[in-house]
């Protein structure tokens, strides 16, 4: 709509039985805060007449009204004929209910003032609903979920800005070794996949990036996005690998979860995209003490790497925006009782994910984590091979202590990790200690009776304690369906790790202005039929950030939010008015 | 026939200071952090099971809840804050009034007044009767010097009014004698109850009759030691409930047994044998009340932090026994006849009803419980050993 | 050495070669005997193909389509049955046993019935013995 | 005719393929094959410098046939097709040997599987060959869509679509919208009235001026392929035709019969209901016996036909769930009843649902669990002096007691099972179905809501059992896949069609009747036939029916399928 779009709030007094108060903060309230014309009906001469009331919106010339007071809801009804007589529709009549606390005024006075900048936000929004809706789209976060998100979109002939943390795309998937049931290699799914993000003439991936700042209105949002430099121009890099090689600087590698050593300036995985090298600011000598730079010698290309660059802000103009920034490990020290990162065969799932993985320290191979010479633990093909392996449970989800929410997906990983382990070492024996099995999805149940076949000793308790005892990981738990304490040596336990929000999630929500729940992950405003959509119009969340789920889920949360998204533009339209609802109460 | 679960009986369990623990989802943590687990006696996840489902029968035939010593750890680490260790306590209550037939202890514990009144009650037979019996003798006032020793103490059997030194001892004595007959009984018939419902009513157990005495020794030494205790990661909790088990017991005997030795006219230099152990004795209940007051009142320690009505009751009754005990003692020593004659009144007063009361039918019963249900569960083991040990099933 | 016969497979696009896939990622394991082609429908599967395959010397030729009803192309599967009825008769006629040629539905989910098929045919052919038409038809040239 | 250049490309896929195939060996024999240029082996062919590796090779080598010997083209075709595009090479000269999912993960036999390898690279490259250059064809996509199914799912698809102001045909089986969600009584973890949210969605789906739906009717035909769909509308006596460029299936499921079940005793003793019938109960706002008394004990009974071999193998993903809901809401209505829980495996796993499970706990619910691998709850009925109706004998996991639990009212959460029409429907549209009767998606992972026949969906709980918030969010991205080709208002079609050599067609109209898609018309005045490459799918029917061989199906070719037969037997001596 035009700028002669207006809105304004009409203060009606108390029904019979309140005492009326002095409104006078309040009208300056909303004056200073949210520059809108104000209506007081002081001697309820207002409402009784009706042309009286008309004239009134006609003289202020609003074009959508805010209701407040004590259950103005009875005066909706004449506001509504009035705005729909003077040709606005009836959504333009918004109440605002300060409820009965409005007798103790004095004490509410602060939520009264937010309650009316909600609203009048909400009423905003509404408006700049119907103005051209930017046709571009940021998605945060190039996980599986960002990536289908962008190219559900990008395929559709529409822009993309993809905008990922870290130095490549993929997120934790590209870390996973199989994917349950199929046993698909997560690699070999998902590397096409990320091919084709990194080809798209639609999509602008952006990465080392993260969003500072959120402007403008839904379907104009203007987008601060900080890039921090990689140091290597990804688009004159050869991927040669040369500067790495002499690079003098060696740092544990993130992909790898810890079980490798990386190079200060590194690819952080043979398939990532863009499959360009980066530098780690925190460990390259030059960025740090300002000696070395023996990588600039070294490239072959001139001026591709140029460790001078520095951190730069881009503004992006967007009229949607995706959130899929995923999630966060459980951190597995947290629990003692479980030993991790003191006994140094005490692995996480994603660690053993690494491990197993062919492209992983061992070569696939599953061995004991030793420390070498320089203090670091490392996997070594020459120290031998498990035999007995038991893999815990739900560490740090279904608990009050840390999260009292379930991770959805730990029960079919560590089933499927179980499986694994059988293929590579037939002899071992494999315990999984759970408490319910949650094999819920398609094909999971039979998988789960699979991995049964197999020989996986399935015991219904969940392990209290792990102690170091000469050499062996001895572990208490109870048999509960046997009916008996096991005491048993394992030489390898697997901690099932749940997931937690990202760090960066608070921040995120803040920046975007959209809700999230008690534990952290992003709220959406009906979970029950409408998984995607946040209070905020035009924002969209969509895989993990939402809530722990597996693959399948996350991809078609994507793929949803992405629908969104195109409907929005190609009805230029955002918002869906059961969003939206006409009267909002103080909370 | 096969039990039917209850859901009633968790308001049955309320009445034992239950608490919210239906949360609990059977991850078995807290059988496996506890120290004291092994084989199958699986507390206290089974005992919240039986509780749960409200099976009656088989919670009662369980020692499992006697076998745990509430060293807290359960309900740290359980995942649903069910507070499985506090369970544990509130079983422990319900198996006493199940082992009580007289239901005199029932009746205590679901009616704090009850008990309360009891106690009163006691406390007022003792003082009456000491009162006709052994009356003040008039001179205890008018010349005090009359009674005092040799050594400057007060002779403590003479103060009654015409009755002779000897005399009174052996009055005393037929009393204590009386209570410590009453109190065995109950006891003794409790305990026999509580072997009826472990071991007599389990129709399938079957156990070669010399464990009996094989497994008595693990009776007298856990008795003595409390060695499972120990196991706990918190020791000082179990040094403190050592020395009041001992000195509790030491006094008791002195009282009963000995009373002739213990009780006499003259005073006896302090390293004598029978001051040491007196010393001995009332320095461990100190040490005791002052550890569980604090831990009571501070609510640091996990088990002490819900307290039932029962707990402060057994610990007041102590405390002061315990103070007019020491009282007595100054008293005779500075030589106060009167003072020590009244001092040793009130001393009976509260005595008589915490032994009465507390040791057959409330929380100290416990003192005898615990060594027997370690008793009875070997006996249960001596059976098993002989069937078939089960085998590692996978889940379902 | 133990006799290894080489089987040609015939799979169609939408439900066996997935079926076979499946078994694949599955990792059920099976003799190595088995060739297989990958054509749309087992429709396509014209008897020139099943011909040539014994020409060139296989000691086994298998078929699969998707079960009855389901072909992807509504009835090709049914023509295929149909023409192989006929090639049966065929190649009794050309001295081949009829047991080297088989029929098989395999649906996309029956992995594990396609491993399970593929073991069974190969031991059918070793019982039968390498195929001689190759050598046969060498000496009529 | 140009010299053939042909390059081969043997990819380790890590040590998927490595690790039984010697890799080396095999590119080193394909090396020595006729027309081979260049042999390599790589560790990810798939992965972007893989396929730089492969561009490159094609520009400087002008290699004008690839093959690469990888994984399962069903993964990986499109994307060395892509490739090959990228580096000016028409995509169908290119074909893939399958030496992953069919050797490498099939045989331990490294010798055997190694051999096997190197004989379907030969096939692959005596194939590529012969093979033609191809242009795909895009044809305008019908921005009409199709749904089938009028619950929650194919409402929500309808919606997402007919809201940008595109035509939605909605064909729904029974006589109203609403489907499965609409028998619920409140939505779990929050106990919302799924009225709520179902009612508005209804309205503005029936009111909407974009949407024809069409009740009491079913989709009995099909022809066309995606973009441009021809679909024949049953509904009571009256057909329509309908066009349209994309359909999404969302016939949902339906829940299971008990009564072969017969330790539940349903139907055969009063006061066991049925999950479905319980929801019925409880949207008319009570809870009674059929003597219309209140129940005093109420026994909820989990996993009934799911996780058990004999009826459902499969878990039906929302029963606990709704089980625990349900307590609530008996708790709710009925505050001194008793409920009982008997579950095998606790599956609350959705948002919001563990905290649900520990709130249910705290009011009190009894929980027990039931061997559902060994012998089942069984329900008798109570006898004179029992004081109760029913009576549940089981053997109870946690505790290891033999117990009987005493109930009124006894709930059975039955497992949800595919539609029956399901098949019908399959062979109309031409998709598969697992081996539980839900349609079968493209890729189980990264394309849950496609099928393999282009322009086809399948949301909802038709592809598998689902809760109400994953069915939107599956309609809602099957819908963006439409809107998306909506959107580009075009779509690549398959080429690979029959096609008529009219020199050699001797008219004998074979391949006119043998065709299941009528895609081959008689040219009168010509005397041959001549197909119609818009409706031909491809199957290759005609070509293998065709006497003279006039008909050949592009890409499949007489030819090709021969060299490629050649190959595979082509012993190499030198082994």
């Amino acid at each position: 709509m035009s700028e002669y779009d207006r809105i304004g709030i009409i203060f009606c007094d108390p029904p019979s039985g309140y005492t009326p108060v002095d409104l006078s903060d309040l009208i300056i309230f909303v004056r200073d805060n949210l520059k809108i014309p104000v209506i007081i009906d002081q001697s309820r001469y207002l409402f009784s007449d009706f042309h009286v009331l008309m004239e009134t919106i006609r003289h202020h010339r609003l074009t959508s009204v805010i209701l407040a007071g004590i259950r103005p809801e009875r005066f909706r009804q004449i506001v509504r004929t009035a705005m729909t007589k003077l040709g606005y529709q009836a959504e333009s009549v918004v109440i605002a209910d300060f409820g009965d606390t409005w007798c103790v005024y004095e004490s509410q006075v602060q939520n009264v003032y937010e309650l009316l900048e909600r609203v009048h936000s909400q009423v905003v929004d509404k408006r700049h609903q119907s103005s051209h809706i930017q046709q571009d789209t940021i998605v945060i976060g190039a996980g599986i979920a960002g990536i289908q998100a962008s190219l559900e979109i990008a395929n559709a002939g529409l822009k993309v800005y993809l905008i990922e943390k870290s130095g490549t795309i993929g997120g934790h998937m590209a870390k996973f070794d199989k994917t349950f049931p199929t046993l698909d290699c997560a690699a070999c799914i998902l590397t096409p996949k990320m091919v084709e993000v990194g080809q798209h003439p639609l999509i602008e991936l952006m990465t080392c990036s993260e969003v500072v700042a959120v402007n403008g209105t839904p379907g104009h949002y203007k987008v601060t996005v900080r890039q921090s430099p990689r140091w290597v121009d990804v688009k004159s890099c050869i991927g040669c690998g040369t500067c790495s090689e002499k690079c003098p600087v060696k740092v544990s590698s993130e992909f790898d979860e810890g079980t490798t050593m990386r190079k200060a300036i590194y690819m952080p995985f043979p398939q990532a995209v863009p499959n360009k090298y980066l530098i780690d600011g925190e460990a390259c000598r030059f960025i740090q003490e300002g000696k070395c730079g023996v990588c600039v010698k070294v490239c072959p290309v001139t001026g591709c790497i140029n460790l001078y660059e520095v951190p730069r802000e881009i503004e992006i103009e967007a009229g949607n925006i995706i959130v899929a920034n995923g999630f966060k490990p459980f951190q597995a020290s947290r629990i003692d009782r479980f030993g991790y990162g003191k006994y140094p065969n005490v692995l996480t799932s994603l660690e053993f994910e690494r491990l197993i993985n062919a492209a992983g320290p061992t070569g696939g191979e599953i061995t004991f984590r030793t420390t070498d010479k320089k203090g670091n633990s490392v996997f070594v093909n020459d120290s031998g091979k498990p035999q007995k392996i038991g893999i815990i449970h739900c560490v740090g989800s279904r608990d009050e202590n840390f999260n009292p929410y379930c991770s959805k997906v730990c029960c079919m990983y560590s089933l499927k990790l179980a499986h694994l382990v059988r293929e590579k070492l037939p002899s071992a024996e494999i315990f999984e200690y759970f408490i319910d099995m949650r094999a819920f999805g398609k094909g999971y149940e039979e998988f789960y009776c699979r991995i049964q076949d197999e020989g996986v000793r399935m015991i219904r308790g969940k392990t209290a304690r792990v102690d170091q005892i000469d050499g062996h990981l001895h572990l208490r738990t109870e048999d509960i369906i046997a009916g008996r304490m096991l005491e048993q040596d394992m030489d390898m336990i697997i901690l099932s790790i749940g997931l937690e929000p990202a760090d960066d999630q608070k921040k995120l929500s803040d920046i975007l202005g959209i809700d999230v729940d008690e534990y952290g992950w992003f709220k959406a405003v009906r979970y029950e039929i409408d998984p995607v959509r946040t209070n905020r119009p035009g924002i969209w969340i969509a895989g993990v950030c939402q809530g722990p789920k597996d693959i399948p889920d996350s991809v078609v949360q994507a793929s949803a939010a992405a629908a969104g998204v195109l409907q929005s533009i190609m009805s230029d339209r955002l918002t869906d008015s059961e969003v939206f609802p006409l009267t909002y109460m103080i909370n | 026939m096969i039990s039917r679960v209850d859901p009633e009986f968790k308001q049955e369990l309320h009445k034992y200071g239950l608490r919210e623990w239906n949360e609990c989802f059977h991850c078995g943590n807290c059988t496996a952090i506890c120290p004291l687990t092994k084989d199958d006696n699986l507390f206290p996840r089974r005992g919240i099971r039986l509780a749960q489902m409200g099976l009656k029968k088989q919670l009662v035939s369980s020692v499992d809840p006697w076998l745990c010593y509430y060293c807290g750890e359960c309900t740290e680490t359980c995942p649903r804050n069910a507070n499985p260790g506090e369970l544990m306590m509130v079983l422990r209550r319900y198996l006493t009034s199940c082992y009580d037939w007289t239901g005199i202890s029932r009746l205590f514990y679901t009616r704090k007044i009850w008990e309360l009144a009891a106690i009163i009650l006691i406390a007022l037979g003792v003082i009456i009767s000491f009162l006709v019996f052994l009356p003040p003798s008039p001179d205890l006032f008018s010349k005090p010097q009359a009674f005092i020793n040799e050594q400057g103490g007060v002779m403590i059997n003479s103060l009654a009014n015409g009755i002779s030194a000897s005399r009174f001892v052996q009055l005393i004595e037929y009393g204590d004698l009386l209570m410590a007959i009453l109190v065995a009984g109950f006891l003794i018939s409790n305990i026999f109850h509580m072997f009826y419902r472990v071991i007599l009513s389990d129709r399938n157990l079957k156990f070669p009759f010399y464990s009996y005495f094989t497994e008595f020794w693990s009776l007298i030494y856990n008795f003595v030691t409390q060695a499972r205790f120990s196991k706990c990661d918190n020791r000082t909790y179990w040094i403190g409930h050592l020395l009041v088990m001992t000195g509790y017991t030491i006094m008791f005997t002195l009282i009963v047994a000995f009373l002739k030795e213990f009780q006499i006219e003259e005073i006896k230099p302090w390293y004598h044998w029978q001051r040491l152990l007196g010393y001995y004795s009332t320095f461990g209940i100190l040490f005791f009340l002052i550890y569980t007051f604090i831990g009571r009142i501070r609510k640091t320690d996990l088990k002490m932090q819900f307290s039932h009505p029962s707990d402060w009751m057994f610990i007041v009754l102590l405390f002061f026994t315990a103070v007019t005990g020491i009282l007595i003692h100054i008293f005779r020593v500075s030589g106060l006849p009167a003072a020590t004659y009244f001092t040793y009144l009130i001393h009976l007063a509260f005595l008589v009803p915490m032994i009465v009361i507390e040791v057959p039918f409330s929380k100290w019963s416990h003192l005898a419980y615990r060594p027997f249900a370690v008793y009875f569960d070997r006996l249960r083991r001596a059976g098993q050993n002989r069937q078939s040990i089960v085998e590692l099933t996978p889940a379902i | 050495m133990e006799f290894e016969p080489k089987i040609v497979a015939f799979l169609c696009n939408w439900c066996s070669y997935t079926g076979a896939d499946l078994a694949g990622t599955s990792r059920m394991k099976y003799s190595p005997s088995l060739r297989i082609i990958r054509v749309m429908c087992s429709g396509r599967i014209c008897p020139t193909f099943i011909f040539k395959a014994f020409q060139e010397g296989a000691d086994g030729v298998l078929v699969c389509g998707c079960h009855p009803g389901d072909c992807h192309y509504n009835e090709g599967n049914y023509k295929c049955l149909r023409r192989f009825k006929l090639i049966e008769k065929y190649i009794r006629q050309m001295g081949i046993e009829p047991d080297r040629i088989r029929l098989a539905w395999i649906s996309a989910s029956e992995g594990k019935l396609f491993a399970e098929l593929a073991n069974e045919m190969t031991q059918t052919i070793k019982n039968l013995g390498p195929s001689t038409i190759k050598a046969q038809l060498e000496q009529m040239v | 005719m140009e010299e053939i250049r042909i390059g081969v490309y043997i990819c380790w896929c890590g040590t998927n393929i490595a690790k039984n195939v010697d890799v080396e060996r095999v590119a080193a024999e394909a090396g020595k094959l006729q027309g081979v240029v260049v042999a390599r082996d790589y560790k990810y062919m798939c992965s972007d410098p893989g396929q730089d590796l492969m561009v490159k090779d094609i520009q400087e080598m002008n290699l004008n046939r690839i093959v690469v010997a990888a994984c399962s083209p069903r993964i990986h075709e499109i994307t060395f097709r892509k490739a090959l595009e990228k580096a000016g090479l028409n995509p169908y000269l290119f074909q893939m040997a399958n030496i992953r999912e069919q050797v490498s993960w099939v045989h331990d036999d490294r010798e055997k599987a190694t051999q096997k390898a190197i004989d379907l690279v030969t096939g692959a490259v005596k194939r590529v060959r012969w093979q033609e250059a191809l242009n795909k064809r895009s044809v305008k996509v019908n921005p009409a869509t199709l749904v089938i199914g009028g619950g929650i799912a194919g409402l929500t698809a309808a919606r997402e679509i007919a809201r940008t102001g595109r035509i939605v045909f909605l064909v729904e089986k029974e006589k109203s919208l609403g489907g499965m969600m609409k028998k619920i009584n409140r939505t779990f973890p929050n106990l919302d009235e799924a009225s709520k949210y179902l009612n508005p969605i209804i309205e503005e789906v029936s009111s909407h001026p974009h949407i024809q739906v069409y009740l009491n009717s079913q989709l009995v035909k099909l022809s066309g392929y995606v973009g441009n769909f021809i679909g024949t509308v049953n509904h009571k006596e009256t057909q329509s035709e309908l066009e349209f460029g994309n359909i999404i299936v969302a016939t949902g499921l339906k829940p299971f019969k008990p009564t072969p079940l017969s330790n539940y005793a349903y139907k055969r003793l009063p006061n066991i209901i049925t999950s479905v019938e319980f929801e019925e109960m409880l949207s008319k706002g009570y809870i009674r016996l059929d003597s219309r008394q209140e129940p005093k004990h109420v026994a909820i009974i989990h996993c009934v036909g799911s996780r058990n071999p004999d009826f459902l193998p499969y878990c039906s993903r929302t029963c606990c769930q709704t089980a625990l809901k349900f307590a609530n809401q008996i708790k709710d209505l009925l505050p001194k009843a008793h409920v009982y829980q008997i579950y095998a495996d606790m599956r609350s796993m959705s948002k919001g649902c563990e905290e649900m499970y520990s709130k249910t706990a705290k009011r009190g619910v009894m929980f027990l669990m039931y061997d559902q691998k060994g012998k089942l709850p069984y329900i008798r009925e109570a006898g004179k002096n029992e004081k109760t109706r029913l009576v549940i004998e089981m053997k109870e996991l946690l505790s290891g007691e033999q117990v009987e639990v005493t109930a009124d009212l006894v709930i059975l959460m039955v497992g949800m099972e595919a539609q029956e029409t399901s098949k019908q429907l399959s062979q109309v549209l031409g998709i598969s179905r697992c081996s539980n009767n839900f349609y079968i998606e493209k890729h189980p992972k990264l394309d849950p809501v496609a099928t393999t026949t282009d322009g086809v969906f399948i949301v909802g709980s038709c592809q598998a059992p689902k809760e109400i918030s994953d069915s939107a969010s599956q309609a809602k991205a099957a819908a963006a896949r439409v809107l998306a080709m909506i959107n580009k208002d075009w779509v690549e079609v398959e080429v690979i069609t029959s096609s008529v050599r009219e020199e050699i067609c001797c008219g004998c109209q074979i391949c006119v009747h043998v065709c299941p898609y009528g895609a081959i018309e008689f040219l009168k005045e010509k005397k041959v036939s001549c197909v119609n490459e818009v409706i031909c799918k491809g199957c290759g029917t005609c070509a293998s029916a065709c006497p003279t061989g006039a008909i050949g199906s592009r890409h499949f070719t007489e030819k090709q399928i021969l060299a490629q037969i050649e190959g595979v037997m082509l012993q190499l001596l030198e082994v």
